[in-house]
């Protein structure tokens, strides 16, 4: 370990943003960026092809826990499994899940000020037990689409840290050999554009297709709230209930799209959008993964059973930047949603030591994928 | 044979030996069975892969990106070809992007049927020959019915391959009869290019380029200046119309030494443009007169039938410029 | 009066649609084809510049009847003047609006059916109460949008037969020089196109230029059911309603889009496609044109006095084909519906004397246009 | 003097002579200001008239139709230059039209402003130069800025006209300096059209054509070229694009014997295969060498900046150009 993380990725909720809150919460320790000594208890399941030799030894160590996990991880095969069981605790894997993605999105905020990246990126940095929550209850031959905001979703699905991280890097190695980038991804059951609103029927055809063809897979798109501005979500809202398609459409509401209020983009109800075409809609106002899960674990049984398309309207917040560019937003405003950000609000139910433990292991493995994908070609 | 017929069958070939199949657009489905009836009878025996959809040419686009990611074979009709306008989107950001921003890991083989064209008086939103905006765009194909090419054919290779394709169907070809072997001219045929004259290459004057149901028009001049006045021209008619098989069109217009093109669109960035630019560097210093390129007027296309006439290309125009060309 | 018009022109409702239904309406006279006697009576103000000469001598007649009009002609100035003042009668003006709007359309289908015409059409009837009574309350400066169905609202708003027959010819005399054709007409206060959905956004910014402009007239946009698949729709309706501006918004469901009915279209509440928006709606049922009238009175007085968007729901249905194609609609179904068709709802409460010389005088008119017409370069 | 602020400042000047204007787009007030900060302090000034929008390009066009066609002066910001493709529909089918199909009762001067290209690394659908699909719509002219011309004028002259406008911003001229009298090249105009080189037209070997930012690597290759080796080229940079003013190009080519073009879009059906086609006509037999058509590869944008600066023009491929055409 011995690369230097820029100052505001040390795990401090005050660094990671200036405009955190002074109030008290549970403080992380130093440990978090050594975090040499809880590792072998942390980690259990690979993260990406790379890892999988370097880690087999701690994999190994936990397996029997692993089997003995929760009918949730049970029923997911390898993609759940690999996000949720850490210790044989879908707690602990959830939340390990959530820090790898804040801690791979920091980590890449941190590259591009050094100039190692180029073009954009979107950070999801607030929003991660969406990707964490929704994404626990998909399993294999699913098919995620996601946006310019897509880290999240895809790590939570596939693990893949360094080849999304070679692919921002502009390597060869990445997953689509450097041409996507960081919008424009695409592996197994995943793919993202970073076009607003054209990939609704583009994921509502996937639906379609796996419909015609009696799989009983289901396919789930992601959007953010300014998306709904687009008339594509429209068109694909009335084909998708006319047709009974099996899609979960989850509506990221983080307040914002790129400078805009939802409130000057946003006319009427966003929930009464969606149910005007007949689309049942979930909606759940929080940064708790399990409260988020629970609500998607429903949906995500409904759209596999009946086959119909259902929506999940989750309330969150952006706390990072849009991009890497300015952010306008009143302080307080932000520093206010930190006090409830999602690893805050799980840990409340975690040992401390437990999370502590994971803290570090995240560390390291990013810091080996980092260096690894450093000396990429 | 009718071409609508034929191109119906070559649909109906389609469904049947590949299940992968969906057909996809705007009242398509039994009894109605289209705008232009060309799916007549396909939802009745294939009721879930022929879809009627609302009014939603953006949404059939996003669709048939979808189906075809997940392996299915779309192919969407656009009712007027005017309105794929509201794909457009989606054919240049999403479907033609996909493979290979992807790096190959995806391939989006979606097909668009457009029935375009005017000379019915359709006025000026329900007549273009929209086409000329969709060639060049990287990874995509677009390919020209005509009644001297077999639908089936163009179908089995859509069907057999992975790129996205725009399939520009002239309205008035509907209607008329297949040329596969058309009497009067030699026809041979160079990968999707027709060949037709009335005597050897060598005794032609000039090569004329033509696609879809200008084609047609042009091989009956041909046909009549050679019959009535010994004037000799070889025709060319290719299906696949960007990118391009310069092949035929370099040899011919090389032994001619003067080529003209023909198509309905609107003047400027045309398609003989390209075939301008490309056959004059190919042909530097090779033909014997500047390329001359046919196209309609650049303004919109009028409802009267007369001023129609006068705007758009028809036989007069082409006739004109084959005199011209085969000096 | 010596054209002769085709058989199916025939004012008796079982001929104008084989279709129509065995039991009794008002039978409509003979002398709805000679219509000479009540001629005097009828006539009141010019419909087309080219009118106004031949039939200045009747207007005048009528003149001081029509100062002591109802309010609603008062307000109204030319453009509903011209429509509902008929022998100083609003009802009567309304009745002479719908029906000189049918038999220019029926006219029109004879015209085609001859050969004379090229391209296509799409006529409304069984829709003209909605162009009349809604456009009855709008008035100089007001904006319509019409779409590919447009010829009702262009009669109802400029009167102008001549200018629209001769511009459906081809000839250089039509109100565009006969470029634009049946669906794309221009005249002051009036637009159409035939693409469907972009009319929307556009009609807005019309509204959006009146509002900047600080003027007290309004936009009206007139859409089909089927249009409600379009995407551009949506887009408007969420900026029509943040931005708060004059528009209204009529959709004339007509329960079919060319051969589709709404329900393979439309999924959900139309009503509730425009409140998710929090775009006020007004929804009716039916082909009577004071009823439909009454709604749209109370709708353009809101948008002209609170400057905001709103819509108004007709559900009517299409008697005629969708263009000059195949109808494949169930008979009984078209028949039912011949029983409530505007003119008949709405000739219940005339009496017979007066709508026969209505009816008379349209003839009359109608063939004097068309001769005209016929008869330009 | 920066483009970017030069450019607001044509749009400030635009809103406080004209009342009619109205600038719309996502993202565009204040405090953030546009995604490229060129609208910044507009909206603080003009409130009513500076709009931002919901994320609806296509509305933004259509509402811009409206404006138009209401009188007003609609300048559009699509954020990215890619979802132009958005706003397809009502340029071609709306916008475009409604001058001339309705003979003239109406007019539709709408103008896009589309931040475009490539070389930032920001990937496929963020990158792209899609004026070629644009060029040659009837009744659109599309222009391009340049360092060499005062966005000033453009504003002036679109105000001043009824012609719908597609305004090309390449990204990376933004944060650059105006070039309006360069240093080390003679200049002068010619309508729209900039004319530089180090040397009379009569000592140059050659003509380059090009706009946008790859007009500013053009001329700093031809300076270069000139300085190092005395190798001289004539340098035309021409503002419109489409239609095109022929004159100046005609009169350089004629003078030279040899055109290149330069544009960074993909090519096939691109800005120079038009300017190609044209002067292969008119200086049939007058040029010594075929018209070079400098364009980028016929793919995707890649993200990755090796990959992105291999497959998109850049100066190493315009000098390559440059020097074979000087021959
Ligand atoms: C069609 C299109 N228009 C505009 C953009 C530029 N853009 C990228 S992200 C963004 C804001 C998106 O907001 P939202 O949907 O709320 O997602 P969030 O960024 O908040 O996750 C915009 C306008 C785009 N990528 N695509
Ligand atoms: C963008 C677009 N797509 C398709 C069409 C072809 N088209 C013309 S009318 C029509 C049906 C319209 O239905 P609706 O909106 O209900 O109006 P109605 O014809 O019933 O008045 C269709 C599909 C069109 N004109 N524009
Ligand atoms: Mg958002
Ligand atoms: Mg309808």
């Amino acid at each position: 370990m011995t690369i230097t993380l820029p100052n505001f990725l040390s795990p401090e909720p005050e660094k990671e943003n200036p405009a955190a809150p002074a109030i008290p919460l549970p403080a992380e320790p130093e440990a978090a960026i050594t975090g040499a000594t809880t590792l072998s208890k942390a980690v259990t399941v690979p993260l990406g092809e790379g890892e999988a030799a370097t880690l087999s030894q701690e994999a190994a160590v936990n397996e029997s826990e692993a089997a003995a996990e929760s009918a949730v991880a049970a029923e997911g095969a390898a993609w759940v499994t690999r996000q949720t069981v850490v210790a044989g605790s879908r707690e602990l894997g959830l939340y390990r899940g959530m820090r790898f993605i804040r801690r791979f999105e920091e980590t890449l905020l941190g590259l591009f000020e050094e100039g190692i990246l180029n073009g954009t990126t979107h950070a999801c940095i607030g929003q991660e037990a969406d990707a964490a929550g929704v994404i626990e209850h998909l399993r294999e031959g699913d098919h995620i689409f996601s946006n310019h905001r897509c880290h999240g979703h895809y790590l939570a699905w596939t693990g893949d840290a360094l080849g999304l991280m070679a692919e921002i890097m502009g390597k060869e190695a990445g997953v689509c050999a450097g041409i996507g980038g960081s919008q424009h991804i695409c592996a197994e059951g995943f793919m993202s554009n970073g076009v607003q609103g054209g990939i609704l029927p583009t994921a509502a055809g996937i639906a379609l297709a796996k419909k015609l063809k009696g799989e009983d897979t289901i396919s789930v798109v992601f959007m953010g709230d300014g998306t709904l501005g687009e008339g594509a979500v429209y068109e694909t809202l009335n084909m998708a209930s006319l047709w009974e398609l099996p899609l979960l459409i989850v509506l990221e509401d983080n307040e914002w799209a790129q400078s805009t209020p939802v409130a000057l983009n946003t006319a009427g109800s966003m929930r009464a959008r969606f149910e005007a075409f007949g689309l049942p809609v979930s909606e759940v106002e929080s940064t708790d993964v399990l409260e988020i899960s629970s609500h998607a674990e429903e949906l995500v049984e409904a759209v596999r059973t009946t086959g119909k398309t259902h929506v999940l309207v989750i309330h969150t917040y952006r706390l990072c930047h849009h991009s890497k560019s300015d952010d306008h937003r009143p302080e307080e405003e932000v520093a206010l949603r930190w006090q409830t950000e999602p690893l805050a609000v799980h840990r409340q139910r975690l040992a401390e030591a437990d999370w502590q433990a994971i803290d570090a292991s995240v560390e390291e493995e990013l810091a080996g994928i980092v260096a690894k994908a450093r000396a990429l070609p | 044979m009718i071409f609508a017929k034929e191109l119906g069958a070559a649909l109906r070939e389609s469904l049947e030996t590949d299940e992968r199949v969906v057909l996809i657009g705007e009242d398509i489905i039994d009894p109605y069975g289209g705008a232009f009836k060309v799916t007549r009878g396909l939802s009745t025996d294939f009721p879930s892969r022929v879809r009627t959809t609302p009014i939603s040419e953006g949404a059939i686009a996003g669709f048939s990106a979808g189906l075809a990611l997940a392996g299915m074979r779309p192919i969407a009709e656009v009712m007027f070809g005017d309105f794929i306008t509201l794909c457009f989107d989606q054919i240049v950001n999403h479907i033609t992007k996909y493979e290979a921003m992807y790096n190959g890991k995806a391939t989006c083989p979606a097909v668009f049927r457009v029935p375009s064209g005017g000379h019915r008086g359709y006025g000026p939103t329900h007549s273009q020959s929209l086409e000329k905006h969709f060639f060049g765009v990287p990874h995509l194909r677009v390919v020209a019915a005509s009644l001297f090419h077999d639908p089936r054919d163009a179908f089995r290779d859509f069907l057999s391959q992975n790129t996205p394709v725009l399939y520009v169907e002239h309205k008035l070809l509907y209607p008329q009869h297949m040329r596969l072997a058309p009497n009067g001219l030699i026809t041979t045929r160079e990968g999707s290019t027709v060949r037709l004259s009335a005597v050897p290459r060598e005794d032609c004057t000039a090569t004329v380029l033509a696609y879809g149901y200008q084609a047609g028009l042009a091989a009956d001049i041909v046909e009549k200046l050679a019959v009535e006045e010994e004037i000799f021209v070889e025709l060319l008619v290719p299906a696949e119309l960007s990118p391009m098989d310069w092949a035929p069109v370099e040899v011919s217009a090389k032994a001619t030494g003067s080529l003209v093109t023909v198509e309905e669109g609107t003047a400027g960035w045309s398609w003989g443009t390209e075939v301008s630019a490309v056959m004059s560097e190919r042909l530097f210093g090779l033909l014997r007169r500047p390329v001359s390129v046919v196209a309609s007027e650049k303004t919109v296309i009028p409802s009267s039938r007369a001023k129609e006439g006068r705007m758009l290309v028809g036989s007069p125009q082409i006739e004109t410029a084959i005199r011209e060309a085969a000096k």
